[in-house]
């Protein structure tokens, strides 16, 4: 692959931006707005640079920058391909948004700790950003290690049991996993292949035994516990005890996009498709992702906590996304490429919506949400067009992509995929649905029946649920820059 | 244990003996070019002559003759002697130790110049193994206070 | 063969005599004050002959001073150490051994 | 004056120990800075040494000046030098930080604390530097002696914990002589090179073997391996923290480096691989240390005590990677001794903190820490990162090295034991994090949750050595490449 | 250590010429000693023994001549050394004792303990006497208590030639020129 | 012909260790030790060994015997084997 | 004349052998003391003989000479201790 | 077979005391007998080291004609080899060091612990 | 306890007496302890180091190094016995 590649230190400006914010957010720790509008303006900036490298991209062009070598051929190292901005350009873009929107949730709710959060929320998107941008799997690692651990504080942020439990849920699983299988896996891959840069078309090809392909995929699978696949998705439900933007944007977005980043990189880039689909490990992978899709969904029914329910449907849509990796076909790839961006946008709008109702009725509740819907138009409204969007109905972002895949699954020949597809669609029309309906059309609840003061909260908190909620809605209309970037990427993989 | 032991036998003849310990302390040192001995064999003596005036006179009495300040001293004395002639070779272009350079301080030939930085090492060993055997001895027998228990002459 | 090396064997004959009447009286000896008669006195002269066989020997020159600085050392030091293991005997309330007699 | 710096490394310390008990009396005062300067030198002609060989090669120095065989020589290769840094700076942090903790726990005995210091650093560097395999005994014997009586002063029932120690460290210096006399026997010569050039005719003979046998059960005794380890944790537990900050990270890593001596130097790599299978055993009991260590550190309620039994696991790294008898294993291992170095000396600076302040080493007293002493416990946050194997912390790549080293000998086993150990290692430090970030909860009858709100961190004196320690590690992670390349990879012996 | 003159263990002798004189014995004693004992006699060895003997002299003459007045030192010397080949005698005398004892088939011993006053006063002549007690036939000094000796015999006969005074009489007339005044150590 | 020497006080060494390890009596102990002591200085006189021999002499006799026993006096004379 | 001291060392061994029974059986403290420091003086002529043996007497003489210094002592530290026992 | 016992005689009884040491260390409960048994085990190995030294038929290693300027030849095969003397003269001042550490600390013991007995100690230890 | 140091101590008999069997005879001057390093220090302590003790020409210069550890270790004692052990007045 003859792309030409530029050195340039944009991609660990980007990713240095949020930590170089977190000195001047302690550094004003005593005065809360100043503090805030750190954290915003390094949102903006750190966007704008991402966003300034799109242009380079466009053009098959691709920017490295080599920081520092650890270990003969293996570095810290940044790499922006097509992919990697199209996630980076995700997360940033999302920062400024919920940036937005947790000054007006914790504000209002009058969190604790609020520098600590700031902080440690600035990290975890750089490190977001590092996973994005890294160049070879020992990058990455680095940049998921700390993504892991720098989540922690922020989803035991409460502090009480309920979420010190969590906690330890949270670090058991993904560190467990990423301990016991992850690294074992990189450090095999290394030495198989006596390199760990990503390629286009795979570094293991050739370089082991079929069984080692195997076994090393079976542990890459399990190993980025974020991506949370069925066995290891216990995490996820538990942790939506954090504050609401820290779900949203890290339990939508930066951190189990991350995982599934990380696996479809892996899937790509490490042992290339072409492997994959030689040794027949994509079809054993997409008809074991189709169990989480499937099972997700399922649960996400049974759920009465908001958040709860959200996760499992995360749980579900985050399969969506690998299965581009199993679909060997244009579309399946692209379909779950493009899934990246119109989940994101659809969750998070969902999340704020969470966090909106809970602002402004505390209340965590499916069941106790009758006629909410009147007293919070807004907030109701973005929840519909965000679960219409993840469940895919035109004409929401979400459709586009799940459209398609199910024209990948009929490429690949894979009819059940397709079934499947539908099924889960329905499913998630199943648990989403009443949630809009009791909302609007139900009897008012209890706990809302002798509350007049509930309704829409502080602007901080509409405005930017409202915002998403729009653009999840524009993705279908125009989704390019995100599609532009996912289709130089796919014709990469397959152009070879 | 070191409190005076009231025999009048003992104490004289313990007395009496300790100037000739001594005296062989020191030639145990100083012939050990010669015939076994050296610094550590000397200092051991030493430190037994002291310690027999400990046992047999007492603290109080002994201490007139060698304080604990003193003790300390002499200890850190002798391993300074020992390191400081160590770096004297260094300062006169040696390696460590190398007492062949001393030959230019005291104008001998080398071999005599390691002769005699023998003795000077010996004599080094000799004060340091002297003052910390005693230093040991009068930490253990009066577990550490250095005081000696109330004297106690009536049986 | 002059005449100090007979003189010598003569007195290193002696010594190991006393040694020997001192080694069997410490072990025959009915008590502990009883034994201390034995090598008390047993050693020191038995030392000292000892000393006088070696040097003859050797012929007089600064090493039999020495011996004879030993000799000297043990007349001190000998009496003295037995008296201080017997004293030290009585003041613990060791029962000198008597005669069944004179226990009466 | 440059080429006396092999020996200036190791008289400085020893000469300025001489003096402190003589500045004492005049000065009490002046101690402290005296100690500081001494170590300040020691270091420097520590670095100008390492500069010396990495320029110009091995180093020969001899004491006295006698040719090697007969007279005493100080062979500083890339491997000594090296160790001899780590042990003179990290001796100086301890220097720096121990002067509060000296004056809290031992207030009328700092004189001679020092003296003995000193001492002990005089010990730990002759150790290191010598090429005489006599000389080495009778520093070793200084570093014992100058510890026992360093841990004898601690709390509680230190004493007898000193008294088991005595005794088994005195079991392993005459089995370390006695091992040497057994060589002596066989090639007449006690200078390592020159035993080295005359042992590989007479491997046959049993006398050689049972040299061997003898020298490596007692330089395992005095770094408390596995079978060996029983008087470690009282020991270190009960001592001051000052003591126990200097005598756990230096002793054991300086007897590690006697083992690879003896190993890698003294006999050669085929005798231990071929003639008496040592490797295998010393990759048993490797295996055997970590998880033994791991599961009693779980244990623990006592953090000293808990960081004792780490200790013990990590002890069993390094001794693993040198049973791997393979440049990989022995790079990680040699690697180790400088992570785990500064990884234990920040846990038990962090212990000597927590005391000084806290007032005591149970785990409960780490409530509310996080409050209450936010820097010392962020560096601990970073120790802790770094024992679980957290990029880019320096704990990781050490054991990049290792389960590279092990894959390479097929030594599976070990690897399972190096993951176990990193994820129970993450058990552990989150189950200290979690009682010192959660501490409030259980406060919360105490009235206002603003109490514990009050920094009352730990002296200066102690948190500048933390803090250079938290930076080195993640600075010796970072650069981790870098101090491979460009020191290891010599210091590995070459015929592995 | 000179201005502490009060503290030094000896209460005589502190007269400034006294001391001086003890000393310079002292010193001639040691290095007559070192000499013996060297038997190297070129200047070096001979200086290094100067230098030793000033200083153990210097630390503890007042030690060696704690008590004993000085100006009868050798007349002492002289007759002590006349009392030895006596002594010497009666060492025999009790060896051949005690052998006789040890060899017998069935010993004949009679243990005693006697005690009684002396009239010597000095300690040096007061040891004297206890060592010649203790190096004679059949008798052990065991403890002397305010001029009292306790001392075991092994038989009667024994003690009836401790009776007879005889070795007291001589130890009195070596030390008869010393000041027989009373003063003790400590 | 010194062999015959060492033959005999190897033995008496031996006998000596056992019996300093066995009794029940500390101060006892020690002294046998002090003995063991005297028995190897003359086993290393014997063997040539003169400076060795010399520093045991000094040592057994002067300062390990005497330390021992103040340790000994300090503590107590009791022991349970 | 070898053989001779030879054989007074010898003989000095058997007495040693006999002498350590006391120390080693030898009821109570006392008995040792003095069994001990009996064979302190067999010790110091027994050195002497290997001395005489080795030809090499002058060698010999200082360790007998610290013998008859250190034994002396010793044995005044067993003795005190006995006195002093039980009244610390 | 004889020469075989001759020769090996010495290895054997440092060997056996050795043990004796090593077994009082590990066994005895009492921390003097601890102390005393090490005695043993230390002195065995200086043992063993003179034992390497010794050469028949060969004198001590104090040369016999220093002073004579050379008149006779200096022959290393009649002396003993002086090299584990040294060694263990080091040995033995780090012997006796050990031991004035170990009392030292058995004081302590005791002061805490009123007993020597290592089961009492433990016992008041829980 | 005590039959586990009782095998532990004949185990570590029988590996040394494993060893002594390769061992030449005590006494013999043909080893290599006595024929590589040392007799050097016989033939020529004299012309290095004017001194005819042997083992002191050699403990105080050859390898003096070595003695000047003895002598640290000694003074380390000291120390150590003192920190241990020395108390204030005021107990």
């Amino acid at each position: 692959m003859d792309m030409e590649i530029i050195t340039s230190i944009k991609p660990l400006l980007a990713t240095v931006t949020p930590l170089l914010c977190i000195l001047l957010i302690i550094l004003s720790r005593r005065i809360p707005n100043l503090r805030e509008l750190w954290t915003i303006i390094a949102s903006l900036v750190t966007f704008s640079i991402v966003a300034s490298m799109v242009k380079t991209l466009y053009t098959s062009k691709i920017i490295a920058y080599k920081l520092v070598e650890v270990y003969p051929g293996v570095d810290i190292a940044f790499r922006v391909d097509a992919f990697g901005l199209f996630f980076a350009l995700l997360s940033s873009f999302l920062w400024i948004v919920v940036s937005f929107y947790s000054i007006g949730y914790m504000r209002s709710l009058d969190e604790h700790s609020q520098t600590r959060y700031f902080a440690f929320f600035a990290v975890a998107i750089s490190s977001a950003l590092g996973v994005a941008f890294s160049s070879n799997l020992f990058t990455l690692y680095l940049f998921y290690e700390i993504l892991t651990v720098c989540t922690y504080p922020l989803v035991t942020h409460n502090q009480n049991n309920e979420a010190r439990s969590s906690g330890r849920m949270y670090l058991g699983y993904l560190l467990g996993t990423s301990v016991a299988f992850f690294l074992p896996a990189i450090l095999f891959t290394y030495y198989f292949a006596g390199t760990l840069d990503f390629s286009p078309h795979g570094i293991l090809n050739g370089k082991a035994s079929n069984g080692m392909i195997t076994f090393l995929f079976l542990l890459f699978l399990f190993g980025i516990g974020k991506a949370a696949i069925m066995p290891f998705n216990g995490w996820l439900p538990r942790a939506m005890v954090a504050p609401t933007p820290v779900s949203a944007l890290l339990h939508a977005v930066a951190v189990v996009k991350a995982g599934v980043f990380c696996q479809l990189r892996v899937y790509f880039n490490i042992f290339g498709v072409e492997l994959l689909h030689n040794q027949n490990l994509d079809i054993f992978l997409i008809y074991f992702v189709s169990i989480t899709i499937l099972l997700g969904s399922l649960f996400a029914l049974k759920q009465d906590d908001i958040k709860a329910m959200l996760a499992y449907s995360t749980i579900s849509q985050l399969s969506y996304i690998i299965l581009a990796a199993g679909l060997y076909s244009y579309h399946g790839m692209l379909g779950g490429v493009v899934h990246i961006v119109m989940h994101g946008f659809g969750k998070i709008t969902l999340f704020m919506c969470a966090g909106s109702i809970l602002c402004g009725a505390r209340i965590k509740k499916i069941s106790r949400l009758g006629g909410i819907g009147r007293r919070m138009p807004i907030t109701m409204l973005a929840f519909l067009f965000g679960a219409l969007s993840v469940a895919g109905i035109p004409p929401f972002g979400g459709f586009m992509s799940k459209w398609f895949l199910a024209l990948g699954s009929i490429e690949a020949h894979q009819w059940p995929i397709l079934v499947v597809l539908l099924t889960s669609t329905l499913l998630n029309l199943g648990y989403f649905m009443p949630v809009v309906f009791i909302s609007f059309f139900g009897k008012d609840s209890e706990s809302i029946k002798g509350y007049p003061d509930i309704r829409e909260p502080s602007p901080f908190i509409v405005a930017p649920l409202a915002f998403t909620a729009l653009v999840s809605l524009a993705l279908f209309f125009y989704p390019y820059p995100f599609l532009y970037l996912a289709e130089i990427f796919v014709k990469s993989m397959m152009g070879g | 244990m070191i409190r005076v032991y009231d025999d009048i036998i003992v104490k004289t003849i313990a007395r009496i003996l300790t100037p000739f310990i001594q005296i062989f302390a020191l030639y145990v040192i100083m012939h050990g070019h010669h015939s076994p001995g050296g610094g550590f064999q000397g200092g051991v003596i030493l430190g037994a002559s002291l310690i027999l005036l400990f046992i047999t006179h007492g603290l109080k009495e002994t201490k007139k003759k060698i304080t604990e300040k003193g003790i300390a001293v002499l200890s850190s004395l002798g391993v300074l002697i020992y390191s400081g002639i160590g770096l004297l070779c260094i300062i006169l272009l040696g390696n460590y130790l190398d007492y062949g350079k001393l030959s230019k301080l005291l104008h001998v030939v080398p071999a005599e110049a390691r002769s005699l930085g023998i003795l000077g090492i010996e004599i080094g060993v000799g004060i340091t193994v002297m003052a910390v055997m005693v230093s040991i001895f009068l930490n253990i027998s009066t577990g550490g206070t250095l005081l000696e228990d109330e004297e106690d002459n009536t049986r | 063969m002059n005449l100090t090396t007979p003189l010598s064997i003569l007195f290193m004959v002696g010594g190991l005599f006393f040694f020997t009447t001192a080694t069997i009286g410490l072990l025959r000896f009915p008590d502990f004050f009883a034994r201390l008669h034995a090598t008390g006195k047993g050693d020191t002269l038995a030392v000292l002959l000892s000393l006088i066989g070696i040097s003859l020997y050797e012929g007089f020159s600064l090493t039999s001073l020495k011996i004879a600085f030993i000799a000297i050392f043990m007349f001190w030091a000998q009496p003295t150490a037995t008296h201080a293991i017997s004293r030290a005997g009585l003041r613990r309330g060791i029962k000198p051994w008597m005669k069944k007699e004179n226990k009466r | 004056m440059i080429d006396q710096a092999p020996i200036l490394v190791v008289i400085f310390p020893l000469i300025f120990a001489v003096v402190t008990p003589l500045l004492g009396w005049w000065k009490k005062d002046l101690c402290y800075p005296w100690v500081i300067l001494a170590l300040s030198l020691s270091s420097v002609c520590s670095i100008i040494t390492l500069k010396e060989v990495l320029g110009n090669g091995v180093i020969h120095y001899h004491l006295g000046g006698w040719e090697p065989p007969w007279g005493i020589e100080y062979v500083i290769d890339h491997l000594n030098s090296f160790i001899l840094v780590l042990v003179a700076s990290i001796s100086l942090l301890v220097a720096i930080s121990s002067k509060r903790l000296v004056e809290e726990e031992n207030p009328d005995k700092v004189v001679y604390f020092y003296t003995l210091f000193l001492l002990q650093v005089t010990g730990f560097l002759g150790i290191v530097a010598t090429g005489d395999l006599f000389n080495l005994y009778v520093f070793l014997e200084i570093a014992s002696l100058a510890g026992y009586a360093l841990i004898a002063v601690g709390e509680e029932h230190a004493p007898f914990a000193t008294f088991r120690y005595l005794v088994m460290g005195t079991i392993g210096a005459c089995f370390y002589l006695l091992g040497v006399g057994y060589l002596y026997m066989a090639t007449g010569s006690l200078n390592m090179a020159d035993v080295a050039q005359i042992l590989p005719d007479i491997y046959s003979s049993k006398v050689v073997m049972v040299a061997f046998i003898f020298l490596l059960v007692g330089v395992a005794i005095k770094m408390a391996l596995f079978p060996l380890h029983a008087w470690l944790p009282d020991a270190y537990t009960y001592a001051p923290s000052a003591t126990s900050a200097l005598v756990a990270p230096l002793m054991t890593k300086v007897s590690v480096y006697v083992m690879i001596r003896i190993i890698y130097t003294v006999f050669k790599p085929y005798y231990s691989i071929e003639i008496l299978p040592v490797n295998l055993i010393l990759g048993w009991l490797a295996v055997i240390a970590i998880l033994y260590g791991v599961i009693m550190a779980l244990r623990q309620v006592d953090i000293k005590r808990m960081f004792c039994y780490i200790l013990i696991a990590e002890i069993g790294y390094m001794v693993g990677g040198v049973g791997l008898a393979n440049r990989l294993g022995v790079t990680g291992a040699i690697l180790h001794i400088m992570n785990d170095a500064l990884m234990i000396t920040g846990l038990f600076l962090v212990a000597g903190a927590v005391v000084y302040k806290l007032g005591g080493h149970n785990i409960n007293q780490l409530r509310d820490a996080f409050k209450k002493m936010p820097f010392s416990m962020a560096a601990f946050a970073v120790v802790g990162l770094s024992l679980i194997g957290v990029p880019p912390t320096c704990g990781f790549f050490s054991k990049w090295y290792l389960i590279l080293g092990a894959i390479e000998a097929e030594n599976w086993i070990f690897i399972v034991a190096l993951l176990l150990s990193s994820a129970i290692n993450a058990i552990l430090f989150f189950k200290i994090v979690e009682i010192a970030y959660y501490g409030k909860a259980s406060h919360a009858h105490n009235g206002d949750s603003h109490g514990g709100n009050t920094i009352d961190e730990a002296p200066v004196s102690i948190l500048i050595p933390l803090g250079v320690v938290a930076l080195a590690i993640i600075l010796a992670g970072i650069f981790s490449g870098k101090i491979v390349s460009g020191i290891l990879q010599f210091a590995v012996p070459p015929n592995l | 250590m000179q201005k502490r003159q009060t503290r030094t263990i000896p209460r005589s002798a502190q007269e400034g010429e006294h001391k001086l004189h003890n000393f310079i014995v002292a010193f001639l004693l040691l290095f007559i000693f070192w000499v013996i004992f060297s038997g190297h006699f070129d200047t070096y060895h001979l200086t290094l023994g100067v230098i030793c003997s000033l200083l153990v002299a210097r630390f503890s003459y007042d030690l060696l001549f704690a008590n004993v007045r000085v100006g009868s030192h050798w007349l002492v010397f002289l007759r002590f050394c006349a009392y030895m080949p006596w002594l010497t005698f009666q060492i025999v005398k009790a060896n051949i004792h005690v052998a006789a004892l040890a060899l017998h088939p069935n010993p004949p011993i009679d243990p005693q303990i006697i005690r009684f006053k002396t009239k010597l006063k000095t300690d040096i002549s007061l040891v004297t006497f206890a060592n010649s007690i203790t190096l004679t036939p059949g008798t052990i000094t065991m403890d002397i208590i305010e001029g009292e000796f306790y001392v075991h015999a092994l038989d009667k006969k024994v003690m009836k030639d401790l009776g007879t005074g005889e070795m007291e009489d001589r130890v009195a007339h070596i030390f008869m020129g010393a000041d027989h005044t009373n003063i003790k150590d400590g | 012909m010194i062999l015959l020497f060492d033959f005999a006080i190897l033995i008496f060494v031996l006998i000596c260790a056992v019996a300093a390890i066995t009794v029940k009596d500390l101060l006892s102990s020690v002294i046998i030790l002090a003995a063991y002591s005297f028995l190897l200085c003359l086993l290393w006189a014997g063997m040539g060994a003169v400076d060795v021999a010399f520093t045991e002499a000094s040592v057994g006799a002067g300062i390990g015997t005497i330390l021992l026993i103040v340790a000994v006096s300090k503590t107590t004379r009791r022991s349970k084997d | 004349m070898d053989g001779f001291f030879l054989s007074i060392g010898v003989g000095l061994c058997i007495l040693v052998f006999l002498a350590l029974y006391r120390v080693v059986f030898g009821p109570g403290i006392f008995n040792r003391v003095a069994a001990v420091s009996a064979i302190g003086n067999k010790t110091l002529i027994m050195l002497l003989i290997m001395g005489v043996i080795y030809k090499r007497i002058e060698m010999f003489i200082d360790i007998s000479l610290v013998y008859a210094l250190l034994n002396f002592i010793c044995t005044l530290a067993i003795s005190k201790y006995l006195e002093m026992e039980g009244d610390k | 077979m004889f020469d075989f016992i001759v020769g090996k005689y010495n290895y054997w009884i440092h060997i056996i005391l050795m043990m004796i040491g090593f077994y009082a260390m590990m066994s005895k409960r009492n921390l003097i007998k601890k102390i005393i048994g090490m005695n043993i085990f230390q002195t065995a190995i200086i043992i063993f080291f003179i034992s390497i030294a010794a050469k028949r038929g060969a004198t001590l290693p104090i040369l016999e004609h220093a002073h004579d300027g050379g008149e006779h030849a200096i022959e290393a095969i009649s002396y003993i080899n002086p090299l584990p003397h040294v060694l263990m003269l080091t040995a033995i001042v780090v012997m006796v060091a050990t031991l004035g550490v170990a009392l030292a600390v058995v004081i302590l013991v005791y002061r805490k612990y009123d007993t020597l007995e290592e089961a009492e100690i433990l016992k008041k230890i829980k | 306890m005590r039959i586990l140091s009782l095998i532990i101590v004949i185990l570590t008999a029988a590996v040394l007496i494993y060893g002594t069997l390769d061992m030449p005879d005590c006494g013999n001057p043909d080893t290599p302890a006595s024929q590589h390093v040392s007799p050097r220090y016989v033939t020529r302590t004299m012309e290095e180091t004017a001194t005819p003790n042997i083992v002191t020409s050699v403990l105080g210069d050859y390898r003096g190094y070595d003695t000047l550890g003895e002598t640290t270790v000694i003074f380390s004692a000291g120390m150590a016995c003192i920190l241990i052990l020395r108390k204030r007045r005021r107990q």
